[in-house]
């Protein structure tokens, strides 16, 4: 494997927990949600890795924390061979050029006193890769190009004229208007109607063609992304616990969890579905992460090793990692 | 849980020091920025010996540094001296004005505060409940035309109307003349039950009506519209569905969301009180209440810098402890509130 | 039969135009019954719920159809005679947990009071308060807490909890598990799949048809305020009728199917101004021009028990 | 051409509120002719005293005429010039502070913000009409320095609505979008987040307009605004009352109308705004 574009290693963002003014006078030690806690992987030029996990494992932080626009508390960000963890926010920009996000909500990541044209062309401006006019043009071929036709025409609306496709479809024409090499892609299908999910996944899709883009693809949704990645990650409170090709975790699943998490997934192909295993409770508290294995409340073959040791990510299979003591496989 | 309300209680209290800190500071300079001093002001340009205004400026305390000067009033404040007054009658404490002051314009703002609650809370429920009909739009209407009506002048048609036209009420002062009434805490409503004064009473409360009106119905226009907005909202939200789903009756869903929506209305109350004292000062004015505000008129005609700025300072405390207590009652209220 | 409810239209009178939320709903529900209404936001499968509670909110407005429970129209009803079959007869839980229950009340409270106006005294409402927690596995002492100590799965429990309090003819369960992981919306569905075991019929909302293909008995599908396909999950999902369920099927990525999964080309139609004739139409493959775009399609029934509302129903078989 | 037909449609579009827009554009305008052609449409000069004192309204003097036997009517119309001029000045000057500390403070945050925030809502809370009293005292009377003591007291008022408001955007998804294309914090502040916050500010501008025109009114009533024989609204009303006891309710009664319908005027239109604002971003 040639030098991937973008490596992650041991990235760490602990939020301290706001304290009350009682805490504060009593001098309480501050406490911290470890939002990430220690993940480490690696994206390809052309890979989509799909980083999978429930609200509030820490996905979406931490696809942020990847782009700077929250800062890292600990760990390394390698983009292209350059360590983009401490530069100063000058030094950044032109790799805010290169790396692109696209949100959940396509009705807040658009501002309402903002045409869609407009704001799709301001990208280009803010780099000064091209004149007003020539964003303009710039501007209109990508409207037409993500399916926004007759394109003058919508480049004078505003977001609240739009559906919510046809905002999401703004948003990644803003995205790719500056030709990036790496996209961070946060649940950008989940808000979308059913119908019309699967247009936007083409939309990307051909995106990665055309720019040979990798991606990272945070969802919730397994299905999802089985359909788009060509790896896939799983999160748990902070932590990657299982990683791997896409066919081999979802047909072998070595972590528990993971296994928990595929067979509760609904599907019209598998209707009536015999549980093999069952797990309990909820995800607790980022900020009151449970010793040893962050996940052996729920497990049902947790046992005192467990309770105690946290497991390292080993190989199970060729590039299938896993961070279990008692692995499925 | 009780103990950590008690504590947030102290720590809520502590934090008025700042505030009233900052308005003694603003209020301190200002009065300071003028040319000449106080004690020029007053006398103006009237001619008078160097030692006799050596004297009037030692009495101030205005011949010592400025900083001093602020030191010096602040240790005052905190033993209760607000300074004495400059002007006629010279040299008297202005903490004794003030005690004798204040019992009124509170119980001007007590009466005038509740009037404008309860109103505002008959009709923002009743535009909430009937939104979108004429009854809502004339409610909203109410809300701006009691919010922009002008103290003085509504006073003094209510004056004309039932003072001067039909004689029903009397258009200035606490008490009729030669009514006696022994004071205790110089609200004179209260003081008349306690003592068992019932003429006293019937003729404090009918001297109330019309200034507590006055200032109760322009105040009432701010918690119609906020009420209003509010319970729209709350029995927009699914848990009023939910409710409703249950079988839970209406009276009790109105009930629930009224307590929903009047969760809001307990910030503002802390604000409008702010409000409430600046218009009682048109309001005493207007119908001769001899409260603060009148005083404070009183001393800008004289322009008495030391009673003005001991004045300013007691309302400002008065407003701290007025924040302290609506904070208080929302924890209290809304559970969601950590302390 | 249970619920019958006949040409049920709903308006939503808005400042910009009329919007038809829902019309001419017909459909039923039968004893022990899970049915599943399935289609994208918008569709009218909420507002039909809503509508069979009388609770549409302003400012919608029910304006026509029948809803019949055990032979009476819920419509006709007087406010109390309502009021004593809500909570009681017919539950509901709803999307949103977070904003399903009064933030200012402890939860135990509005548990307890879902029996008292039913009826029950006081202390024996707590009593079963507790067993009602142990039922949807919370232990007792989340009675004395306020839903914003709760996690979302734990207060939608709160909400089966009170829709079971009296064992119900009928569930309503409108989209409870949108808002939820999958982990935890698993075990919401096991807890109201034991609710249908103990004889309840249940009327669930959701926008995953394959979350409505593993545990009911019926799927209706709607589409732009049209119930335009229902019948047994088998009719449905392995023969369906209506070009539009066919390419809902095909849209949703799934896990143990290989292949692509199709978009529905274009956008759902705005309420206000519906497309003429069926109004599928713009987007449908096999809509044909003077007949799909004039006529409404009936709904009608084309083998036992499986209706549909489309002129070429199963046209794409040739 | 296209902006003017965009703003003739905001404002009287058949949209909900039209009925309050109008009423309130309209009073509005009268007031601005007033007070323009002062000196046409006043038929007295209204400083001019005459022996016909206290007369009732009548053809010959609308509103009456005061104890110096200065006709009413011509007072209202010059006063008009005073309280325009005042409450303008001083939202000018109260919005020129508060709006760009208030954007800053916000946008960029940490220790100075939030001194800032305390002084400010410190200020906030206490009586407005109080502090502008003091101030206007030290300042002594002119319609200039009563300016000044309003927009004192209202800076707070725009100060903590825009870092509110600039706060909450701050936080929103399309913030963090313009960050991730690397765009500059000037460029941020102006270009996304100034321009939704104009129609709060609109809203709250007309808003603080009608209290200001209050409070102006209250300063002037008190005395602290316009030395005699100046025409104005507040201090008319003042000067009348004690003739209110002899039946003479001509005096207070056009002065006080005026301070309202002005004032109402002002809060109608903030009123229609923001119901048309909050249609707008649904």
């Amino acid at each position: 494997m040639s030098e991937p574009l973008l490596k992650v290693e041991n990235l760490k963002k602990y939020f301290p927990v706001r304290r009350s003014i009682l805490e504060t006078l009593r001098k309480e030690p501050p406490r911290y949600v470890k939002a990430v806690d220690g993940v480490s992987f690696e994206i390809a030029r052309g890979e989509v890795l799909a980083l999978i996990g429930e609200s509030g494992c820490g996905k979406t932080t931490a696809g942020r924390t990847i782009l700077r626009l929250i800062e890292p508390t600990e760990g390394k960000i390698i983009f292209d061979g350059t360590e983009i963890t401490k530069l100063s926010h000058e030094a950044l920009r032109p790799f805010r050029r290169r790396m692109q996000i696209i949100f959940q909500d396509p009705y807040a990541s658009l501002s309402p006193r903002m045409k869609i044209g407009d704001a799709i062309a301001h990208p280009l401006l803010v780099h000064s890769l091209a004149e007003k006019e020539e964003a303009r043009e710039m501007a209109l071929k990508m409207l037409k190009r993500v399916g926004l036709t007759p394109e003058d025409e919508f480049y004078d609306r505003y977001p609240h004229h739009l559906s919510g496709g046809q905002r999401q479809r703004v948003v990644i024409a803003r995205a790719m208007i500056l030709k990036p090499e790496f996209v961070v892609a946060d649940e950008a299908v989940s808000m979308i109607d059913v119908s019309m999910r699967a247009s936007i996944l083409e939309l990307l899709e051909s995106f990665r063609k055309e720019y040979n883009l990798s991606q990272l693809f945070i969802t919730h949704d397994i299905a999802v992304g089985k359909l788009i990645a060509d790896r896939i990650a799983v999160m748990y409170l902070g932590k990657i616990v299982e990683i791997g090709p896409t066919e081999e975790v979802l047909k072998h699943p070595a972590h528990p969890y993971t296994a928990a998490l595929i067979e509760a997934v609904p599907s019209i192909a598998r209707r009536k579905k015999e549980k093999k295993i069952r797990i309990t409770g909820e995800v607790p508290n980022a900020a009151n992460v449970p010793p040893g294995c962050r996940f052996h409340p729920r497990c049902p073959f947790a046992d005192e090793k467990c309770r105690s040791e946290e497991p390292k990510l080993i190989e199970v299979s060729h590039n299938h990692f896993v961070a279990c003591h008692h692995p499925l496989i | 849980m009780a103990r950590g309300l008690g504590q947030y209680i102290l720590i809520r209290a502590l934090m008025i020091i700042p505030t009233i800190l900052i308005l003694y500071t603003l209020v301190f300079f200002f009065l300071r920025i003028l040319p000449g001093n106080p004690v020029m002001a007053v006398v103006g340009t009237k001619n008078i010996p160097p030692e006799q205004l050596e004297h009037l400026m030692e009495m101030a305390g205005l011949n010592k540094p400025l900083y001093v000067q602020y030191f010096d009033y602040l240790k005052g404040i905190l033993h209760g001296d607000f300074g004495v007054t400059l002007a006629f009658p010279m040299g008297k404490p202005v903490w004794d004005y003030i005690s004798q002051r204040f019992p009124a314009t509170l119980e001007l703002a007590i009466w005038a505060f509740t009037v404008s609650v309860l109103l505002g809370l008959i009709t923002g429920v009743l535009g909430a409940t009937k939104k979108g009909t004429k009854v809502d739009t004339s409610m909203r209407l109410y809300s701006i035309i009691a919010y922009t009506l002008f103290i003085p002048w509504f006073g003094m048609m209510l004056q004309y109307v039932f003072g001067i036209h039909l004689h029903w009420l009397p258009t200035s002062g606490r008490l009729d003349p030669g009514v006696d009434l022994h004071t205790i805490t110089g609200l004179y409503v209260l003081d008349s039950i306690l003592t068992g004064n019932w003429e006293a009473l019937v003729s404090s409360i009918r001297h109330l009506i019309l200034p507590a009106l006055t200032l109760g119905i322009v105040l009432s226009g701010a918690y119609t519209r906020l009420v209003r907005n509010n319970m729209v909202d709350v029995l927009s939200q699914d848990f009023i569905r939910s409710y409703q789903a249950r079988g839970v009756p209406d009276r009790k869903v109105l009930w629930y969301a009224l307590k929903n929506a009047f969760i809001p209305v307990v910030t503002l109350m802390g604000l409008q009180f702010a409000i409430l004292l600046g218009g009682a000062v048109l309001t005493e004015t207007t119908f001769s209440w001899p409260g603060m505000g009148t005083f404070l008129v009183d001393r800008i005609d004289y322009r008495d810098y030391n009673a003005i700025q001991g004045a300013v300072i007691f309302f400002a405390f008065f407003v701290g402890v007025i924040s302290l207590i609506v904070d208080i009652v929302y924890a209290i209220l809304d559970p969601r509130v950590k302390y | 039969m249970l619920l019958e409810v006949k040409n049920l239209s709903i308006y939503y009178y808005t400042l910009t135009g009329v919007v038809k939320g829902a019309e001419g709903v017909s459909f039923s529900i039968d004893r022990g019954e899970w049915v599943t209404f399935v289609g994208e936001s918008g569709s009218g499968k909420s507002t039909v719920a809503h509508a069979i509670m009388n609770i549409v909110p302003s400012p919608g407005r029910i304006v026509s159809g029948e809803v019949v429970f055990q032979d009476r129209d819920l419509l006709k009803l007087s406010k109390e005679e309502l009021r004593e079959i809500r909570g009681k007869e017919i539950s509901m839980i709803f999307q949103d947990p977070m904003t399903s229950l009064d933030p200012l009340r402890k939860v135990g409270d509005q548990v307890i009071e879902v029996m008292t106006v039913h009826g029950i005294p006081e202390e024996e409402a707590r009593e079963r308060a507790k067993e009602l927690l142990e039922k949807v596995n919370l232990p007792p002492d989340r009675l004395d807490y306020y839903p914003h100590q709760l996690s979302g799965g734990q207060r939608q429990r709160i909400s089966i909890a009170m829709a079971m309090a009296f064992n119900p003819k009928l569930l309503i369960a409108d989209e409870p598990t949108t808002a939820l992981d999958v982990i935890v919306q698993d075990s919401i569905m096991d807890l109201i799949e034991a609710l249908k075991a103990e004889g309840t019929s249940i009327y669930f909302v959701t926008h995953d048809i394959s979350l409505a293909a593993e545990r009911s008995d019926k799927i209706a599908v709607m589409y732009a305020g049209k119930l335009v396909e229902f019948g047994t999950v088998e009719q449905i999902l392995e023969n369906p009728l209506h070009p539009y369920t066919k390419a809902l099927i095909e849209a949703v990525p799934d896990l143990w199917k290989e292949g692509k999964v199709r978009a529905i080309p274009g956008y759902p139609p705005d309420l206000r101004n519906p497309p003429s004739g069926c109004r599928f139409h713009p987007r449908c493959p096999l809509a044909k021009a003077g007949l799909c775009d004039a006529e409404e399609p009936e709904f009608e029934e084309v083998e036992k028990g499986h209706y549909v509302a489309c002129h070429f129903p199963g046209g794409w078989r040739g | 051409m296209e902006i003017a037909g965009k703003i003739a449609e905001f404002l009287f579009g058949k949209k909900p509120g039209r009925g309050m827009m109008l009423f309130g554009l309209t009073i509005v305008l009268i007031v601005l002719i007033m007070a323009i052609f002062a000196p046409w449409i006043a038929p007295y000069d209204p400083t001019q005293s005459s022996d016909d004192v206290f007369a009732p309204p009548s053809g010959e003097h609308l509103m009456g005429t005061n104890r110096l036997g200065q006709d009413m009517f011509s007072r209202i119309v010059w006063g008009s010039r005073i309280v325009l001029y005042v409450v303008f000045i001083a939202t000018l000057i109260s919005m020129a502070i508060g709006i760009p500390l208030g954007l800053v403070s916000g946008y960029y945050g940490g220790k100075t913000d939030r001194a800032l925030s305390v002084v400010m809502d410190s200020i906030y809370a206490f009586p407005a009409l109080i502090l502008a009293i003091v101030i206007a005292v030290v300042l002594g009377p002119s319609p200039l320095n009563t300016a000044i003591a309003i927009s004192f007291v209202y800076v707070p008022t725009y100060f903590r609505m825009v870092r509110g408001q600039t706060l909450s955007l701050k936080g929103q998804l399309f913030v963090e979008a313009a960050h991730a294309i690397g765009a500059k914090n000037r460029e941020i502040m102006f270009k996304y987040i100034l321009p939704n916050l104009a129609p709060t500010i609109l809203v709250v501008f007309t808003l603080s307009v009608a209290d200001a025109i209050l409070t102006e009114a209250g300063l002037s009533f008190l005395g602290l605004s316009v030395t005699p024989p100046t025409p104005d609204w507040g201090y008319d009303l003042r000067v009348g009352q004690p003739f209110l006891l002899d039946g003479y309710w001509w005096l207070v009664f056009f002065p006080g109308v005026m301070i309202m319908l002005l004032a109402m005027a002002f809060a109608l239109i903030g009123e229609a705004l923001n119901e048309r604002v909050s249609l707008g971003t649904r």
